[in-house]
């Protein structure tokens, strides 16, 4: 069986040749909340109630942690997995943070596993040695690594549950900032990885949450040509015009780009490539030509439900097709919406 | 090989020259998504088929009586053509007192089916002066066969030659026949040239 | 800093279309060394011609379209550089630039040109050429007397049968297999050098620019036909290694199965190599002409939508075939 | 205006729409068998559209003085019986005025017996239309499909000897004698004869 995914050139070795640099943080921002020290042996609903009142969020999807670990806890969740790695080229904000803050991590991903209820807790690496790197100082805690193909997660997460456990993650600095907890620190703070061809400086940088994104920018001393600046991630991110807007917990990433990466669109070479990058079983091709064709048949949009959005179709595709945004709209055209209102 | 490339062109040219899938006009679009489904496309086949059979063998046993009249070659078209009629009357008026909901839903294919045959079953006849009856059944059915796969391949023809990167004035129609054309070229190969 | 507006990927992996065609051009373009060595520039002229022409093709039916410039990606060249490898080197110079006409004006423009093509354009250029002027497609410089042709002008050289002849006629060519091998045999411009057109497969297929699956099966099914159906009273092995070996069949399996006429699925490119292979042995058999490979690719073309649906509905990917 | 002179004038009108921009063979593909397999000499295509006519008219203007008698049903039975009796008398025509040419034309020629334009216009169209307008449509389908198969022919008879009406010598090439090349004309001719109306289209949009 060819396995599911697409190998992407990562390019992180750039940014985590240094460690992670802390910016000081804007003289305007209001300094963080004060909290009560978390005790070591408290319950469920006093992590959870610690979790928001630090105001943590997850940096992969930007959700509130305290409302995630709620929802693992009604879904019965049996593995919680902490990811430390991030499966996007550029970024390599996770990876650092696993490196730095090792004990924090554990201790976090502890406290997270016993507020939603789950016995099992493991720690995904971005490789083999990054996950040994972890167990060494952290024993107790399980580490693996997690695939070279984008999108790691997902393929992960589907391995994972096809064991028959319930399992799902979380963002290891999520995890990080609740081990911190423990001390009664609340920093609000996340590290963004500062990369792409517009910049000289790769690097992660730690930065409190509500600077703005030109400051980052700045700290990897950006050339004069950059063009774009995508955030969020290289693959699935936004670009963004405005360089005064503030950095949120789900930023993880700021990319400078001398030119905007554009593959000249061509009509469908047939390659079948879209499919066997697709990690939910979509076949991307024949949704795109069933809407093409102007009279899409429901019945033959298989799996579009399942779209996890990670755009590894769009990424592969040689004809520089948008399979995602059809496949999006194969979904929304499925759940019975019309074709043009979902665009 | 040669004979059954031979009955795929023919195929071919009924399907095009007939109108199955270029009724024009209205009829289309309709036709277009008659022919679209297996089961009219394999009862369409099925009456080319039968229709097929049964005028070769009405050619069969007119043949001594028309090369007593002379001029058989002005002659043999028109008895044919008249013989074809003749047999979807009396299929029509058969099906029409038996089974009326067949006709009327299927009434279209029926007369289709026995105009098409006309092209099909003329040239054989016209040639193959020796023809029996077990030649003629084969005939036939190679002919159902040959126009079965000829519709196939033309409503899948039809979709690619109405994408939207084909210019307007080849979308549809136009582009079709030229696909018909460079498909024929292929089949051609087969035969040097030419079809009879 | 002016910051503009994309969206999302931001980076993108490295085959792309053109990327794909690139390699395609590649590996045609070391196909023509062999000939220019042994013919002198005379190829070249042809290939470079044939481009051109298939260049000012695209340019027109672009500007016909009132599309701005049209030419995006290079295929134009792809098609001007088979059909050019298809002909013989003594071939009159106005042959490939017909073929290369049609192949862009009849077989291309009409259906909304590249990635809509039903049909290689290629093969449909050739088997224009074929079927208009037999006498110019077939009549091959004879190798005996290696000599450099006009580049330009009509070349009146001895002229001699191909092995694919020899075999039409039911005759053992007269050829030494290592000859064969290196293309040293009176044939078609470009699909004589089996060895070059090998490297040249694995080069397409390393750089994943052509599927390996189609030219194998294809190969597959021409071998087993061979074995079984010989033309010659010969051994079964000798009819394999005379078949693939001459004519263009080997340079077709490679380039003329292009991923655009071909299927999604493994399977699918599976049954429609095997099915171009199998054709392209019924072409020999009882066709009209020594060379019956584009013939043969063109009935698969108009064939692989039938494949990709009957593949569809077995694995339930279609609640019909038909739709 | 009075009523005949509007008649005629919608009559003027059908027959422009038959002869050209509803050209049975170029917008209906009905047809087509006799330009492609036989449309590649002048002779050939003057022969044929003469046999077109002959067997076209009457047959029309039968159905539609009677077509209204017969169901739906049984006329296509009578339209391919009218146009078998018709046959006889347009070949001994043809045969008349180009001897030989029959026997040139062969299967082509039996085919005409039951064309698809002869057989869609006379079931469907003549029974439900006026005498008048009936005639005007078998006069433009005839004068279009002519003008079609004589262009088609002699696109293809200069290619192949050189000139038209058998005084060519030597051709552009061979092989234009197959179907293949009937098609391919046709369908350029087509994809032209769609363009004319796509400006036409516009035009009218622009005035409107």
């Amino acid at each position: 069986m060819i396995p599911h995914g697409v190998r992407l050139e990562q390019q992180k070795r750039a940014s985590l040749k240094n460690e992670i640099v802390s910016l000081p943080s804007p003289e305007d921002l209001p300094a963080p909340p004060k909290i009560k020290p978390l005790k070591k042996g408290a319950a469920a609903p006093r992590i959870l109630s610690a979790a928001e009142e630090a105001g943590i969020a997850d940096e992969f999807d930007g959700m509130m942690l305290e409302r995630k670990l709620s929802l693992f806890a009604s879904r019965k969740t049996e593995l919680l997995v902490a990811c430390g790695f991030d499966e996007d080229p550029y970024t390599s904000g996770a990876e650092a943070v696993l490196r730095e803050s090792a004990e924090d991590v554990a201790e976090g991903l502890w406290l997270a596993a016993k507020a939603c209820g789950a016995k099992e807790r493991l720690v995904a690496a971005s490789s083999r040695r990054e996950a040994r790197r972890f167990a060494a100082c952290c024993t107790g805690t399980a580490a693996v690594a997690a695939g070279n193909r984008y999108p790691a997660r997902t393929l992960l997460m589907q391995k994972l549950r096809r064991g028959g456990k319930k399992a799902e993650w979380i963002g290891v600095q999520a995890c990080a900032a609740l081990g911190a907890a423990v001390r009664g620190e609340c920093r609000n703070e996340t590290v963004v990885t500062v990369a792409g061809d517009g910049v000289r400086r790769w690097g992660n940088f730690r930065v409190r949450i509500g600077t703005p994104v030109g400051d980052v920018l700045a700290a990897g001393k950006p050339e004069k040509r950059v063009c774009l600046v995508a955030v969020g991630s290289s693959v699935t991110g936004r670009t963004v015009t405005d360089l005064s807007l503030p950095v949120t917990a789900a930023t993880r990433c700021v990319i400078a780009l001398k030119r905007p990466p554009r593959v000249p669109a061509h009509p469908c070479v047939g390659c079948g490539r879209c499919a066997r990058a697709c990690p939910a079983g979509v076949l991307p091709w024949l949704v795109y030509r069933e809407l093409e064709g102007g009279s899409p048949e429901a019945l033959r949009l298989f799996h579009v439900e399942d779209c996890v959005g990670c755009g590894a179709c769009h990424t592969v595709c040689p004809s520089g097709i948008d399979l995602m945004a059809a496949v999006r709209r194969a979904a929304g055209l499925k759940e019975g919406r019309d074709l043009h209102e979902t665009e | 090989m040669p004979a059954f490339s031979q009955l795929i062109l023919t195929a071919l040219l009924a399907v095009t020259a007939e109108n199955l899938l270029f009724a024009g006009g209205a009829g289309f679009s309709r036709a277009l998504r008659a022919a679209r489904k297996p089961s009219t496309a394999g009862l369409y086949a099925l009456l080319v088929t039968l229709f097929s059979l049964v005028s070769a063998l009405t050619g069969l046993a007119l043949e001594p009586y028309l090369s007593l009249l002379g001029e058989e070659w002005i002659l043999r078209p028109a008895v044919l053509t008249a013989a074809a009629g003749l047999e979807y009357l009396l299929a029509a008026g058969l099906l029409r007192v038996f089974a009326p909901s067949f006709l009327r839903d299927h009434g279209r294919i029926l007369e289709q089916a026995a105009a098409n045959t006309v092209v099909l079953a003329i040239p054989y006849v016209q040639q193959m002066f020796g023809f029996h009856a077990l030649q003629a059944l084969g005939y036939a059915l190679g002919t159902g066969a040959a126009f079965w796969l000829a519709v196939l391949i033309l409503s899948h023809a039809m979709k690619i030659c109405t994408n939207p990167d084909a210019p307007r004035a080849f979308s549809g129609l136009p582009g079709v026949l030229v696909y018909v054309g460079i498909l024929s070229m292929a089949f051609a190969g087969f035969t040097g040239g030419k079809v009879f | 800093m002016k910051l503009s507006n994309a969206s999302p990927p931001f980076l993108h992996t490295d085959v792309t279309v053109m990327s794909m065609l690139g390699d395609r051009i590649f590996a045609l373009c070391a196909l023509l060394v062999i000939p220019t060595v042994r013919y002198g520039p005379r190829p070249l002229v042809m290939a470079g011609l044939s481009v051109l022409i298939c260049l000012v093709c695209e340019l027109l039916t672009g500007l016909m379209r009132k599309e701005g410039v049209p030419v995006t990606e290079w295929s134009f060249a792809v098609t001007g550089l088979v059909i050019t490898m298809l002909m013989p080197v003594n071939a009159p110079l106005w042959l490939p630039c017909a073929a290369c006409l049609f192949a862009e004006l009849a077989a291309k423009a009409p259906f909304g040109g590249f990635g809509r093509t039903p049909f290689n354009p290629a093969a449909a250029g050739v088997a224009f050429a074929t079927l208009c002027w037999p006498k110019q497609m077939f009549s091959y410089v004879d190798p005996a007397e290696p000599q450099w042709l006009p580049v330009w002008g009509e070349c009146s050289v001895h002229t001699a049968q191909s092995a694919a002849a020899y075999l039409k006629s039911g005759l053992k060519p007269d050829i030494l297999p290592f000859d064969m091998l290196w293309g040293d045999m009176a044939g078609p411009l470009g699909t004589g050098a089996a060895l070059v057109i090998g490297a040249c497969a694995l080069l397409l297929f390393v750089r994943r620019a052509a599927h390996a699956e189609t030219t194998l099966c294809f190969l597959a099914a021409a071998a087993a036909l061979a074995a079984l159906f010989p033309r010659i009273a010969c051994s079964p092995l000798t009819s394999v290694k005379y078949e693939l070996l001459s004519g263009s069949l080997f340079f077709c399996s490679v380039f003329l199965m292009d991923p655009v006429s071909s299927l999604h699925t493994a399977a699918g490119r599976c049954i429609y190599g095997a099915a171009a292979g199998g054709l392209l042995m019924a072409f020999r058999h009882f066709g009209a002409y020594e060379q019956g490979a584009v013939f043969a690719v063109l009935i698969a073309n108009a064939l692989s939508p039938l494949i990709s649906s009957a593949v569809g509905r077995a694995r339930g990917w279609e609640g019909s075939v038909y739709g | 205006m009075d009523d005949r002179r509007l008649y005629f004038r919608e009559a003027g009108t059908i027959f422009w729409n038959g002869m050209l921009f509803r050209n049975p063979v170029l917008a209906g593909a009905l047809g087509l068998y006799p330009v492609v397999a036989a449309g590649c000499g002048m002779r050939n295509a003057t022969a044929l559209s003469l046999l077109f006519l002959i067997i076209a008219l009457p047959t029309q203007l039968l159905l539609c003085l009677a077509g209204m008698l017969l169901p739906r049903w049984a006329r296509p039975a009578a339209v391919l019986l009218l146009s078998a009796v018709f046959y006889l008398p347009a070949a001994r025509a043809v045969e008349w005025l180009f001897p030989g040419s029959l026997a040139d034309l062969g299967m082509a020629a039996a085919l005409m017996a039951c064309n698809s334009i002869v057989y869609a216009r006379a079931s469907e169209y003549a029974p439900e239309h006026i005498l008048l307008a009936a005639a005007a449509d078998a006069a433009g389908c005839s004068v279009g499909f002519a003008g079609v198969i004589c262009l088609v022919s002699a696109l293809r008879e200069y290619w192949l000897t050189g000139g038209l009406w058998g005084t060519g010598v030597s051709g552009i090439g061979e092989g234009l004698d197959a179907p293949f090349a009937g098609f391919l004309l046709l369908g350029f001719l087509a994809a032209l004869m769609r363009q004319v109306n796509i400006q036409r289209e516009r035009r009218y949009a622009e005035v409107e």
